[in-house]
């Protein structure tokens, strides 16, 4: 599963995607979790949401590794 | 809500304050209300040399098409054109454009604040400041 | 109130977003809020040609100023630039506009509406609208 | 004493001045009165409000033949 990394998240990882062992995520909260152990960083973000196909997606959203995924830290526009 | 009442746009380039107003132009318009956020060289005291704004095209257009719709439900508009810049912004350069057009003045004042105000909460789109003595996302650490 | 950050014009030819724009352009400033009012094509019904604003110069001038001094007074602007037409202004053109900068978004919009509002209220300037069948001066009739 | 006529009060008077004896003249309400009276198209007008040195004027305010008055018609600027 090949999640989209943007603002503080693609420093974090230092790169525009992550790759994630996908065999145990389900849904955004699965995956939230994975993320968090890959980088601890990550946890040090005051928060993030994830998006899913292009749309800020619920904790309890399932998720299949067809789906265009992205961490989205803290957006900070205009 | 036609399609050509919405000009939605992420540029890597200057954006045009004509541009944008031209894009709500109407001659049944008799109020036009634009917002121009520009870059400040200081924030909190510190000197900010320049930001670089990282963005998620695709999804950040669907949003700001959904602020645009809402502000067709929302107000008595016209037109309106949402334009954002990405990469590298200096000084007193434009970082964003709303501009309406609406038959009275009070719905493309009311559209136009409601609009920078939601692009600022739900618009993919993050904004690194550069100080003299470093860098950070802004918004992004507790 | 320093002088350079107060530009009131009143034109005899087209008037010029940017130049508004250009004139409160600041670098300390991250909100810039323009009010562009236009010539409608039509008044409650009724097909307009074009208008005609007639303008104590003088008097019109002065009263502008007060705008201005009171927007300082009021809000957290910087500067603030009033540019009003006189003579034929034909359909979609520009009548009049407000431009306002400040540090913080939220002053620029208030002052601006606050701005046209009284401009409307105070200013000498008189609209004659030309309709297809007449012309008359809005609002001087019971 | 001179007036400025702008506006509805221009066409009325087909002039951009208007000429009045001051001799019975004090005030502004003094100024009204012989406008209203000089032509009656006048007080058809909304209202109107006099300005005195470019600056609107109460009816008892004092005025002079070497102040700059005019007619001041209801404005609709913007």
């Amino acid at each position: 599963m090949v999640i989209k990394c943007f603002g503080i998240a693609r420093d974090i990882f230092k790169s525009d995607e992550v790759v994630v062992d996908d065999s145990s995520i389900n849904t955004v909260a699965d995956l939230r979790l994975c993320l968090n152990e890959m980088n601890e960083q990550l946890s040090t973000v005051k928060s993030y949401f994830i998006a899913v196909n292009q749309e800020y997606a619920e904790d309890d959203q399932q998720i299949r590794n067809v789906d265009e995924i992205a961490i989205i830290p803290p957006v900070s526009g205009g | 809500m036609k399609k050509e009442n919405i000009d939605i746009r992420i540029s890597g380039t200057t954006l045009s304050i004509d541009e944008a107003y031209q894009s709500v132009l109407h001659e049944g318009c008799g109020g036009n209300c634009l917002f121009v956020g520009t870059v400040r060289n200081q924030n909190k005291g510190e000197s900010v040399t320049h930001l670089d704004f990282d963005t998620y095209d695709t999804m950040a257009e669907k949003e700001m098409n959904k602020i645009a719709l809402q502000c067709f439900d929302k107000f008595e508009i016209e037109r309106i054109a949402i334009h954002h810049r990405k990469g590298y912004v200096g000084i007193k350069d434009i970082a964003v454009i709303i501009s309406v057009s609406s038959g009275h003045r009070d719905a493309s004042f009311q559209a136009c604040r409601y609009a920078i105000d939601t692009l600022k909460d739900t618009v993919p789109i993050w904004k690194k400041e550069h100080l003299e003595d470093g860098s950070y996302w802004v918004g992004a650490r507790p």
